[in-house]
């Protein structure tokens, strides 16, 4: 486009200067919809375009590093699957390897093969949320039903575990709290099969609708270098074309024994990210399907000494939460409590990257950007 | 459109041991001690060194560690505290620990938010948590806690004022006798 | 039978009945409402595999919208200090009015009808827009950011969909060579469930009428993921109730009426051989009512679109479109067919 | 809202009924979630428990159409500022459920430099939902026991501004009777 001289964009009023647009400082949070949490977006706005948001936190920041280290090493787990409030399992997960590994505890392939079923289970109960959540925000609040239609038959399988809906407290250092009871099998796997047959709706729904395309196709491009920069994992990393995923690039528990794909996105817009989360669904109903029938019988739980006292040292050790990377830095001084523990939780380098995608974008395509960010405001602020 | 691919472990992937001779001969003498743990790198350096090893981390074509995992601190009450930093490289899926001791004294390191943009949060986080200055940062204002609040929650010197009030109730460790922790 | 219908003719000669009839249909609009907006919510719930209202009132929540209407009728009445209070408290009066008068012109049977204007459907379209003038004013009104966005979205949907809407209006009028609404209706027999000739003016019409209420997917100006209720966002008991909920039912049913009685054939029945005069208003609120059925259906199935995507698509799409749509209906108009 | 006005009304009991029968089955509630509570704060929404039945209706986003706030999860002192401000802008007559540990006491977080022990330090609470986080069954019963409370409520003494007061709970019966 031709530049246009200032003499003629800019109108001339007598004695007041040139007239000027005025920028507006719109504050969408603590409180608002579309940031589902507690997230406080300041943007500055003109007219309806994005001059520059910048993401505020904290507002869930409950101090879990603090409490971490007035509690022993099997309290801790109770307060880890608060922390991200959708993968409660997938949180434990890390800790208790970072415990085994520090104590050299063996852990049961029993025990190895539930953790897998129930880490995957819990993954497909955080995307359904999103996958909901994200129709939600775009204005469709039909999908959001549907998907907890499905979370619910699965949630079941859990309850059935564990007795808990959402903080599971299940994964104990050594092994599992507890075997899974009978009929578990069966129950989950009515709850994938259901799910399998139901996902083509949610595509059909969202994927396939010509205005979802309109909303998401090239809204928010994420360049992947500068994703690894931030620290950006997950289905929003994988949405760029980055095939890293903690369960193939450094296996833990048993997951190199699974045949599984890692869907990656083209372009890392939106659409792309939005593409991975319902793909990685699938993914994880094949991985529960081969732990289902590989299952071996034996012990839920190793030799655990009864009372837990790691030795001197420290870990780094990492897990592919649904979000993101999950990983926990451990600092043992030999005591029953972590010396120290840093968190470091998915959600928080993924947001992290906010500012860059909302610069010079509209109002809605914040939402939508915001919307296939997929963050959990408990593990953005810990 | 996206394509959905099942991708092995790189091809590029090199072990842990193999990949620490790399870190330390790149790093020369930058670094102090190179070792491997539990299959991570961990490099210990000096606090002046910090942006040089993070940029030869990140740009070295033998390195290329391109993901900024964390960056935070412990407080080792005596012996001052100490800053973490943790990269990957997604391409030879190698993750290196960077560790750096500091004062507890009025603690000051040299930002790398030049470096990896990504540090910037973490940085800030640290700050807070610490009292560290990350010097050449470019915001570094409280990002957890309100405007007011006073003190660095994550040292050690800082006491959970509930706490001080009140103990924990219950038994803390199983062989104690059941009912009988409650004070 | 014959004696039947020679009653009903006498008594329809009555002026007092006429005029009983015509006041009927304005009293009947508010519990209109309330019944559309139970339907919406048991619609709205059956589509997402749930139940909606069970419980008030017993039998399946009957009485959910007319709880709501009691209720605000209690709430506190909250005007922000800083809003302007006379421009902010006259709005809902101003958005229900425009949708409310439109009803004026729209013949529920030939005989049912306040007052058959000879410019029926230019009053219609034109009234219809006095409410969206209401909103623009409750967004500047209020003071709120939120508010004023959602005022300006609204300002730019209203330029961007009146043309379309008037312009499918005018291959209507076109074809009827009148512009009262017993004419165009009268002018659609022999009617056989769907006037053909103006298939692709309806589908302009019901897209523009959607935009024009303000229902998904081109809710952008009250967005609640984005702008809170837009220029609503400060309106709380009473003002709220009327301002934007009863207007909007008003309105939506309003504009289902007006797409039934220029597109639907009216009163006519789907048939002509079940032409019976008692029948005829049942025709028309049979059709009404399917019209906002679809309508909901589309609310609770599509996401919404941004506000610059509504404009290209009215501006690219449905202006070009409309202009065509006319041009054929006026080569149609030169052959024997209509 | 005190006004004078309403001081010496006395209002049928027939009347008092029928505004109580509504605001009790009229419950908009704002859609407000904080933590893990919100999470099954939504689940109660969705097709299995559906909130909806009970005339609850989860539409509203601005606190000024709202009756009911559901506080679901753990409050900060950084949010609680927040809370207060939503919670000041909704209109009388105005409902809270403190739903979860977290916003009743402080919960797992009881030890926190950063959490609020409780979210009736700053608003007042109707009812209470325990657990951590309660299921949602357990917040449609806590839904049923405000709605026995709006029954046997006294609406003129909400509108004198004696709002503060909480009511009887009285027995009457199911919350499904007209």
């Amino acid at each position: 486009m031709a530049k246009i001289p200032d003499e003629l964009t800019k109108a001339r009023v007598t004695g007041a200067g040139t007239l000027r647009t005025e920028e507006m400082i719109l504050n969408v949070g603590p409180q608002h919809p579309a940031t589902h949490g507690v997230l406080r977006v300041i943007v500055t706005l003109d007219g309806e375009r994005i001059v520059e948001g910048e993401p505020v936190i904290g507002y869930m920041h409950r101090g879990h590093e603090k409490l971490l280290e007035q509690r022993d090493f099997r309290q801790i787990t109770n307060l880890l699957s608060r922390m991200d409030w959708l993968s409660g399992i997938n949180n434990e997960i890390p800790a208790s390897i970072a415990v085994e590994k520090l104590m050299e505890l063996e852990v049961p392939p029993r025990a190895q093969y539930l953790r897998v079923i129930l880490a995957e289970i819990n993954r497909i109960l955080n995307h359904l949320m999103f996958t909901g959540s994200f129709g939600l925000e775009l204005g469709a609040s039909t999908p959001v039903m549907y998907a907890f239609r499905e979370r619910e038959l699965l949630q079941e399988a859990m309850e059935m575990v564990t007795g808990g809906r959402m903080h599971f407290g299940f994964i104990r250092p050594g092994g599992l709290k507890e075997d899974v009871p009978k009929g578990f099998a069966e129950r989950v796997l009515k709850g994938i099969r259901q799910l399998i047959k139901y996902i083509p709706d949610y595509e059909n729904l969202l994927l396939g609708n010509e205005i979802f395309k309109q909303r998401t196709v090239d809204v928010g491009i994420l360049d992947p270098e500068l994703a690894l920069e931030y620290g950006v994992s997950g289905p929003i990393l994988r949405g760029s074309g980055v095939p890293y995923d903690v369960r193939r690039t450094d296996p833990y528990l048993i997951y190199d024994e699974f045949d599984f794909d890692i869907p990656v996105g083209a372009k890392g817009d939106a659409f792309d990210r939005f593409w991975v989360l319902i793909q990685e669904m699938r993914e994880s109903a094949r991985i529960i399907e081969q732990a289902l029938e590989g299952l071996p019988p034996g012990s839920h739980l190793g030799q655990v000494p009864k009372r837990l006292t790691l030795p001197e040292g420290e870990i780094y050790s990492r897990a592919e939460n649904p979000l993101g990377e999950l990983g926990y830095y451990l600092i043992s001084n030999g005591d029953a409590k972590p010396y120290r523990m840093k968190i470091r939780t998915p959600s928080f380098s993924n947001v992290s990257v906010a500012p860059h995608l909302l610069k010079g974008i509209y109002v809605p395509d914040m939402i939508a950007i915001l919307g296939s960010m997929f963050f959990v405001v408990g593990d953005i602020d810990r | 459109m996206a394509t959905t691919k099942r991708f092995p472990r790189s091809s590029e992937r090199v072990e842990p041991e193999a990949f620490s001779e790399r870190v330390r001969s790149k790093l020369g003498n930058a670094a102090g001690e190179v070792q491997v743990r539990f299959n991570q790198v961990i490099v210990s350096a000096e606090p002046g060194r910090i942006v040089d090893i993070m940029s030869t981390l990140k740009g070295d074509p033998e390195l290329r560690c391109d993901y900024f995992t964390f960056l935070s601190a412990v407080d080792l009450q005596e012996e001052g505290l100490e800053v973490i930093a943790a990269v990957s490289s997604t391409r030879f899926e190698n993750t290196v620990i960077v560790k750096v001791a500091l004062p507890s004294e009025d603690p000051s390191l040299a930002s790398v938010t030049g470096v990896y943009a990504g540090a910037n949060w973490h940085e800030r986080e640290c700050a807070e948590m610490f009292g560290i200055t990350f010097e050449g940062h470019p915001n570094l204002v409280k990002l957890y806690l309100p405007e007011d609040f006073e003190g660095h929650p994550l040292l050690k010197s800082f006491k959970l004022a509930s706490r001080t009030y009140k103990p924990w109730p219950g038994a803390t460790e199983p062989d104690e006798a059941a009912g009988g922790g409650r004070s | 039978m014959p004696d039947l219908l020679q009653l009903l003719e006498t008594l329809l000669a009555n002026p007092w009945v006429i005029l009983g009839i015509k006041l009927s249909v304005l009293l009947i609009l508010l519990p209109a409402t309330l019944v559309v907006g139970y339907v919406e919510l048991k619609v709205m719930a059956h589509i997402q595999h749930r139940l909606g209202p069970m419980y008030p009132g017993g039998f399946h929540g009957w009485a959910q919208t007319l709880a709501d209407g009691i209720k605000f009728i209690q709430k506190e009445d909250i005007i922000p200090r800083a809003a302007d209070r006379m421009v902010f408290a006259a709005v809902p009066f101003l958005t229900m009015m425009g949708a409310a008068l439109a009803f004026v012109v729209i013949p529920v049977g030939p005989q049912w009808i306040i007052e058959d204007l000879e410019v029926g459907i230019f009053y219609a379209l034109a009234v219809s827009s006095i409410g969206v003038i209401g909103v623009l004013m409750a967004g500047w009104a209020s003071a709120n950011k939120y508010s004023l966005v959602g005022a300006l979205r609204m300002a730019g949907q209203l330029i961007a969909y009146e043309l379309p809407l008037v312009l499918a209006a005018a291959a209507v009028v076109m074809q009827a060579g009148s512009m009262s609404m017993v004419d165009i209706v009268e002018s659609q027999r022999p009617f056989w469930l769907f006037n053909w000739p103006q298939g692709l003016s309806f589908v302009i019409f019901m897209v523009a009428a959607t935009a024009e209420v303000v229902r998904p997917p081109f809710d952008m100006p009250i967005a609640e993921a984005e702008i809170i209720t837009g220029a609503f966002t400060e309106y709380s008991g009473m003002r709220f109730a009327f301002g934007l909920f009863a207007a909007e039912y008003i309105a939506f049913i309003a504009l289902s009426a007006l797409a039934t009685t220029l597109f639907l054939g009216g009163y006519l029945p789907p048939i002509p051989a079940l032409d019976w005069e008692p029948l005829r208003p049942l025709w028309f609120l049979l059709k009404t009512s399917s019209i906002l059925f679809v309508l909901m259906w589309v609310r609770w199935t599509y996401p919404r679109l941004r506000e610059d995507q509504l404009q290209r698509f009215a501006w690219k799409v449905l202006v070009p479109l409309s202009l065509a749509n006319i041009f054929f209906v006026g080569a149609l108009k030169l052959t024997p067919i209509i | 809202m005190a006004n004078r006005k309403v001081k010496t009304i006395k209002l049928p009991k027939s009347v008092s009924w029928v505004l109580n029968w509504s605001r009790k089955y009229s419950l908009w509630m704002f859609q407000f979630g904080l933590a893990c509570c919100s999470i099954e704060f939504i689940a109660s929404a969705m097709p299995k428990h559906d909130i909806m039945r009970l005339g609850v209706i989860p539409f509203p986003a601005s606190p000024r159409q709202a009756d009911l706030m559901v506080v679901a999860g753990t409050v900060t002192d950084k949010m609680a500022p927040a809370i207060k401000r939503v919670y000041e802008q909704m209109p009388e007559p105005k409902y809270v459920i403190s739903m979860g540990s977290c916003s009743n006491c402080g919960g797992p977080y009881w030890d926190s430099y950063s959490v609020t022990k409780g979210v009736d330090q700053i608003l007042p609470v109707d009812v209470y939902v325990p657990g951590c986080p309660p299921r949602p069954e357990a917040l449609l019963y806590g839904i049923v026991r405000l709605q026995q409370m709006i029954q046997g409520e006294d609406i003129t003494e909400k509108w004198r501004g004696h709002d503060k007061k909480i009511p009887q709970v009285i027995g009457t019966g199911r919350a499904g009777g007209i």
